[in-house]
This record gives structure tokens, sequence and C-alpha cells, in this order.
């Protein structure tokens, strides 16, 4: 194609071409500091490209496509082109992934334990995340947690956190800047705003980190906690990953550690400082 | 990180338990066995938009009618095809709120929002419409 | 009497993990993840002695378990093999 | 290879196919390019198993070991799926013949090493389809659409029911009474396919060697618009391969070919796969290279580093041929019509 970008994330390393500069320009702004992919052969191959020749000029909209592709994918705005190229590495990773569990899940480490939070979309796992991620934790990842299917590590991937409405002025109060992508208006998804995590989390991205508990939680209801037990949390999180049932034998055997071996915790909150509040506690009490 | 219980296969635990203990049966309908499906279209919504186009392109030589059902063209009382696609934000909107489609009026959106009610596995647009259906988004 | 006879994998064809009194069940010929609750577990444990029919399975898990009422046993019984048939891990022999 | 840039994705791969001794010697740079090909053609797992414990940049040896372990899950997924179908259709007693990639990995065939497999396809007799329809109802399966023109359309032209999902399970089966569209020109001998069948250990049947061969060549060229053709055309060299060894083979698939009206497609699939895997094939049988032969592989090759379909316009061509192969010129008409009309 005539544009292209080679870049590594976390152990995943992506190769995007664009029938247009802007996107790939957009993407090298963002993504800068970030190493290529590694041996400089991608796992992953996508491709912004127009879904018919003359949209290339004409009303130009970008198809995502690539090695794994949707057909009901929805094509999107030229201006929202670090947004296609978010969801055409999402879709790699989520139709692609076999070499970690993938859970659908956010991280954060700290002393090399790590808190993994899921939940569906909305339930601020990836606000909360990249607020630890700016108040003394390193983030792992805002969309995805890769669990080592041999050792039950957790592999970082910490791409551009992709910030939605009212969590874009909540960042931009605790982050410098220059480490923002330009604010995309009036996507699929409403306001977003790419954040560039800080540059520890990028320097240490080949480093894993072991897990200590799995939060479930739940944004916008009274303060409450609830012990999971293992079997809910099993169940929850195969539902919150796109690769368990192709995984097979080793995915069971990598999920039915993480939950054995860990505490699990459904939690609600009402605002966002609440959240960070009960997250230090239970991380607190985590040995207590 | 494997624990110690998962490691093993059944039969290395043992002989049946010698230890008689109360077996709850419970009735005859209460279901015990729940198997674990891919869940592509829990976390697909997340991951990328996705659109529904109404009616499935094979099917397009059909109209549909106000429940939703494909009728030969031209049946009266029925709606043509949607030219265009729907978007799954817009579709969610109309399936939760009641919001008209974009470019319908009232009865052609509930024709087709009913159409969308009815897809089946297999058919396009229909991993998009379960994700839609996934709480919470 | 004698009703269809049912027979299952041999144990080491699955992987399981006890949690909060239900299972977590790998089955290797299919790939595929059940949840189990009671009695499917023991059912699958009686069927290891060799295929049976239902009644002979109720038999079998009299040697080891109280049952908690006998009324309709074989009626509970043969619908959870009926689930477990359709989950594949129990098939007629 | 310094000429790796001048050459198309897709050519580059079925050079390392054919010849996988070539692979240390690629240029890195390239691999990307013969990976986003590979998967495009459905041959990644394929390639993977061809290329194993060859010296590559680790990160191409990580790639396609995820690849066989995919591919591993697939056959996996495909023999509990065609078990299921045994299970359902065991009352019957009729015979039930696994087509395709099922069949290969089914009866361990080399053309299912690393072989991508998606719907379960099966033959059986057509005055046994009733019957096996009523039993996969009965067992969770259900109808993909519920259209009456779609439906009319299958069961009047098509060599197979409509498709049929499984309710819990998802995966589709196909079930084939012959292997041809009725209104296709060449009439394969379905009673004679399934009579030649042979049982697996476990009661499903495999078409015999030469029939396999032959069904996988009307496959290619008899049916369809050449997409994916070049992993239909790998399973014709390796099919070949493996029975060539067998006194008689040659002779017995030129009788079988003649039987089932097949014999100009069996030819040029002989053609196809020596020019583009160099498989040994018998000279009489391939007969001599037609011009037309460039198109195929200018088709089949029509594929870049970025996993995109190129040559639009040979595709093209190629697509429309499909449609006059399956249907005489008048129902083509009526069948696009139909198809194309909007209101």
């Amino acid at each position: 194609m005539r544009h292209g970008l080679s870049l590594g994330v976390g152990p995943v390393g992506f190769r995007i071409g664009s029938a247009w500069p802007g996107p790939i320009a957009a993407l090298r702004g963002l993504y800068a500091g970030y190493p290529e992919a590694e041996d400089g052969i991608a796992d992953f191959t996508v491709r912004l490209e127009p879904n018919r020749p003359w949209r290339r000029w004409i009303r130009p909209s970008i198809a995502i496509g690539g090695d794994h592709r949707l057909p009901e994918a929805a094509p999107l705005a030229l201006a929202h082109g670090l947004l296609a190229a978010e969801m055409g590495m999402n879709l790699q990773m989520a139709l692609g992934l076999r070499r970690y569990l993938l859970l659908h899940a956010s991280a954060v480490e700290r002393d090399g334990r790590a808190l993994v939070m899921t939940g569906a979309s909305g339930a601020g796992k990836s606000t909360l995340a990249a607020l630890l991620g700016e108040r003394g934790w390193r983030l792992l990842g805002d969309e995805f947690v890769l669990v080592d299917l041999a050792g039950g590590g957790l592999h970082p991937f910490p791409r551009a956190v992709s910030l939605k409405n009212a969590a874009i002025t909540l960042l931009e109060a605790e982050a410098p800047p220059e480490r923002f992508g330009p604010v995309l208006e009036e996507t699929p998804k409403g306001r977003i705003r790419h954040l560039r995590p800080r540059a520890e989390a990028i320097h240490r991205m080949a480093e894993p980190a072991v897990p200590a508990l799995i939060l479930f939680p739940r944004y916008g209801y009274d303060k409450a906690l609830r012990p999971v037990g293992a079997a809910e949390a099993f169940v929850r999180l195969t539902q919150a990953s796109t690769n368990y049932v192709s995984l097979g034998e080793a995915g069971f055997r990598a999920l039915t550690g993480l939950v054995t071996a860990n505490p699990a915790c459904a939690i609600d909150y009402p605002d966002t400082d609440g959240a960070i509040d009960l997250v230090e506690t239970l991380w607190a009490n985590l040995d207590a | 990180m494997n624990g110690p219980d998962q490691d093993r296969p059944e039969e290395e635990e043992g002989p049946a338990p010698t230890r008689r203990h109360l077996l709850m049966l419970g009735a005859v309908s209460a279901s015990a066995v729940v198997t674990i499906r891919p869940a592509l279209a829990n976390t697909l919504g997340s991951v990328l938009t996705c659109e529904i186009p109404v009616p499935d392109r094979s099917l397009s030589a059909n109209y549909i009618a106000s429940d939703g059902s494909l009728v030969p063209a031209d049946t009266p009382g029925a709606f043509p095809p949607a030219p265009m696609p729907f978007k799954g934000e817009d579709v969610k909107a109309a399936l939760r709120y009641g919001r008209t489609l974009p470019g319908t009026d009232y009865a052609q959106s509930r024709a087709y929002t009913n159409y969308i009610r009815r897809l089946q596995r297999g058919m396009s647009g229909f991993t998009c419409y379960a994700s839609l259906q996934m709480p919470q988004r | 009497m004698t009703g269809p006879l049912y027979r299952a994998d041999p144990p080491t064809m699955r992987l399981a993990v006890e949690a909060e009194g239900l299972t977590l069940l790998y089955h290797r010929p299919s790939g595929m993840t059940h949840v189990l609750g009671p009695p499917a577990p023991e059912l699958l444990t009686a069927l290891a002695e060799g295929p049976a029919d239902a009644a002979e399975i109720v038999r079998r898990l009299r040697q080891h378990h109280d049952l908690q009422d006998d009324a309709g046993i074989e009626a509970v019984v043969a619908a959870r093999l009926d689930e477990l048939e359709a989950a594949g891990l129990v098939s007629r022999a | 290879m310094g000429e790796s840039g001048r050459v198309s994705g897709a050519a580059l791969l079925a050079r390392l196919l054919a010849d996988p001794a070539q692979a240390p010697g690629i240029d890195r740079r390239a691999w990307t390019g013969i990976l986003a090909a590979a998967r495009a053609e459905q041959l990644i797992g394929t390639l993977a198993w061809r290329l194993e414990g060859l010296p590559l940049p680790d990160r191409a040896c990580a790639i396609l070991r995820d690849a066989r372990d995919g591919a591993a899950q697939a056959r996996q997924a495909a023999l509990w799926e065609a078990e299921m179908a045994r299970r359902a259709l065991a009352g019957l007693a009729v015979p039930v013949v696994l087509l395709k990639g099922t069949a290969f990995v089914a009866a361990g065939l080399s053309a299912g090493v690393g072989r991508a497999i998606g719907d379960l396809d099966i033959l059986v007799r057509r005055h046994d389809l009733p019957a096996v329809e009523a039993a996969l109802l009965g067992a969770g399966w259900e109808w993909v659409k519920e259209d009456d023109y779609d439906d009319l359309y299958y069961r009047r032209w098509m060599h197979e029911l409509p498709p049929l999902i499984h309710r819990t399970r998802d995966r589709m089966i196909d079930v084939h009474h012959t292997i041809l569209p009725p209104t296709a020109r060449p009439t394969p001998d379905a009673a004679a396919l399934v009579d030649a069948s042979i049982p697996l250990e476990n009661g499903l049947r495999i078409l015999c060697p030469e029939d396999m061969v032959i069904h996988a060549a009307a496959h290619l060229l008899a049916d369809g618009d050449l997409a994916g053709g070049l992993r239909n055309l790998w399973d014709i060299d390796r099919l070949l391969r493996e029975f060539m060894a067998e006194p008689g083979f040659w002779a017995r698939l030129e009788e079988r070919a003649g039987r089932h009206q097949l014999r100009a497609p069996l030819a040029r699939a002989l053609r196809l796969t020596e020019r583009l895997y160099a498989t040994p094939v018998d000279a009489d049988l391939a007969g001599p290279a037609r011009p037309a032969d460039a198109l195929y592989v200018r088709r089949l090759l029509a594929r870049d580093g970025w996993g995109r379909g190129t040559r639009r316009a040979t595709r093209l061509a190629f697509y429309v041929r499909s449609h006059w192969l399956r249907m005489p010129p008048a129902m083509l008409a009526r069948h696009l019509w139909i198809k194309l009309r909007k209101g």
C-alpha cells in the first residue's frame, strides 16, 4: 500500500497500511517512542483502504481490513483515521491472537503485581486504568490483557488509551498535552481522544507482571463491594475473552489458574474518585 | 501458574469418593450443564463499530412486512429494502429507546427493527445485533 | 427395566476443576468447556464403570451417595443424561 | 531472494509450499507479506507445517507455531462436528460420506495437515436426504435462512440442502447429494461416488482415492470462481502425491473421471498443479498445455503481499464464468434478475 507503518505494542507487532497519508502521519505522532515490530516481521497486517475505488477521493471513507476482518465492520470518516487504525488493530487481536489468552480488560501494575479490571464497555475499566496509570501505577493496558499460557503472567499491551467523552476532560487534568492525540469529534463512539501512556509503561512493555487481584467494576451505582467466587469469575472471564474457546486446553489451564490463584471482587462506584479510593483500600488489604 | 487442582486429569484423583455424602439431585427442569460459548459478540461492540443490512444482501429481492418477515416485492403494506446498512449505534437507539432509524418513518422503522430482532446466526448483521444485546452497551 | 444404554468418554478425556460446588470441565475430544452442577459430575463418574441404562446408573449412584429423595429419581437422572448427551459428554452406546 | 519484491505475495507463497528449502534464504522484510498472503488464501496452517523446523527468524517461527496450534484446533473442531453428525445420523443406518477438509483429517491424509476447515460437508444418497434432514433438525441443527426463494433455489438447482447451523455449537453443515449442481454441464455419477466410498473405523465414510481427486478438481474448476483456488489446488497436489504410488492409480483415475464426465477439469487441474506445485503428474492424462492455462495461473496468483486481491478484471471474468458454469443461460438471467432487483 502507499503508506505504511511498523509498530510493536507489547509482544505483538503490527504492519498498518493506508491508502491515505493522514492516518499514518497521525499514528506516527501518537505512537512516538514505540518500537517497530520485532525482527521487522509483523504478527498482523491492518489495512485502511477505500471500500470502493472512488472512495479514495470522493467523500473518502475508511474500510477496516487486514489479516482478519468482519464484513459487518462499519466504515469510518477519513478524519477518524486514528480510530480506524485502533479498531483495525483491535480486530486483529480479537480474531487472530493465539499466543496468549486475550482478556477484554484493563490492567495496572505496582511492585510487580497486577490488578485486572474487566466489565462491559461503559463500566469504567479503561478510565480507571488510565487514571491509575497517571498516579504511580504502571499501565499494562486499557483494552486487552494478555495472559501467558505457560506461566500465567500478564503481558503488557500498552497501546494508546482510547478516551471517550467525559474521560477526556478527566485525564486532560492529569497528563501533559504532548501525550494526547487530536480530538476526534462525532465518531460512532462519540468524542474520542487518545492518550499515549507514560514513558515508563512503553519502556517496560516487554516486562510481564504477576496477577494479584481481579475486579469487576461498575460505574454509576452506590458504592458496594461483593466478593466473586472462582466459578463465577471463570464464567465472566470466558465471556470477556475473544479467544478462550479457540485456545482449547491451554486456555482452560490458564484461566482456571488465574481464577483459583487470585481473589476477585465486584465493585460498584458512583464516581471515579470513590473508585480509586476503593481500589487502593482493596489493594492495601490484599495480603492482610 | 497451574494450580495443583487443575493440572491433573480426573483419573489421578483416585477412585470414587469413599465418604458417602448426600447428593442433591434437584428438579427435572433444573439445568445442570452450561456450555461456554465463544464470546466474540460480547467484546466485538467495544472493539469496533458494526452495521446491519436490512435485509441480508442475498435476500434483497424481498420487501419487509411490519412484523419483520420477508415478503415478495411490492406486497402492499410492506417496505422495500433499506438502501444502506444501519449503524449499530442507530439500531441500539431504535431497539432500546424507540427512536426511528435514520431515513425512515415510524412504521418503516418498526418493520426494520422487527426484521433485525428476527436475525439468526449465520445471517449478515447477526453478530452485530448480538453485540448490541449485551448489557451496558 | 432396560432403557437406552449411555456411555461416556473415559475420565482421562476430561480436565476438571472444582469451585464453589460447581465443576469446571474441559472435554478434550470436543475442545469445549462446560460448567456442571450436581448431579452431572456424579453421573459422569458413574459411567466411568462402563455403559449403563438409567436404572443401572441410579444403582451406581446409590453405592456412593445418599440420595435425597427416591420419588421421580429416574426421571431426574434421565433429564440430566439428555443434557449431557446434547453437550456431547454422553452418547448412546 | 532478491527478486521477492517483484513477485506477487501469492506467487511467493506457492513457491515456498512447493519448495520449503527456499524459506531460510528469504529476505526478512518479505515475511510479513508472505504471511498476509497465506492468511488471505487460507494456507497459513499448511505453510506453517511445511516450514516446521527450518531455521527462520524468531518472530516468523513464533507466528508459524501459532498457526500450527490454530490448525490443530480447527482439526479437533472439525472431527468433533463430524462425530456429532455421526451420532445424530447413526440411527438411520445410511451411508454418510465426509467430504473435503473433514475427510482429509478424518482419514489422516497429508492434504489435511494444517488445513483450514470451515463447514462440515457430507454426501448422502439423494433418496436419503429427507431422513437425514429430519434427523439433523431433531438433533439441534436449524436452517440458516428462512426465505422461500433461496430455499426453492437450493432444493431445485443446487447439489445440497440449504445450509444448516447447529443451535449451540454455531457450526454449519452442508448436506450434498452429488458434487456439482444438477444444472452444471457435467453430471457426475452420484450413486457411484457413494458405492465406491470407503468406511472409516467409526462408520463414517470417505470417497475412494480417485473420486477424492476428481471431487477436488471439480470443486476447483467446475464450480465457483476460483476464490481460494490456491488452497484447493494444494489439496490436489497432496492427494496425488499420496495416491500415485498405488499401482494402476492413473488408469483408475482416468476411468473414474470419464464416468463422472470430468476429464477436462481433471486434466486442467493436473496441468495447474504441475505448474504451480511441481506435482509429478501423468503426462497423457494431463494433456498438452492450453493457452487458457496461463489465465488460470494468473487468477490463482492474484493476491499481493498486503493480502489484497489484485487483477480485478481477471477476477470478474472468473466470477461470470462461475455463474455460466452453474446454470443454463435462461436460468442465469432469471437468477440474476431476482437477485439484483431492488425496490
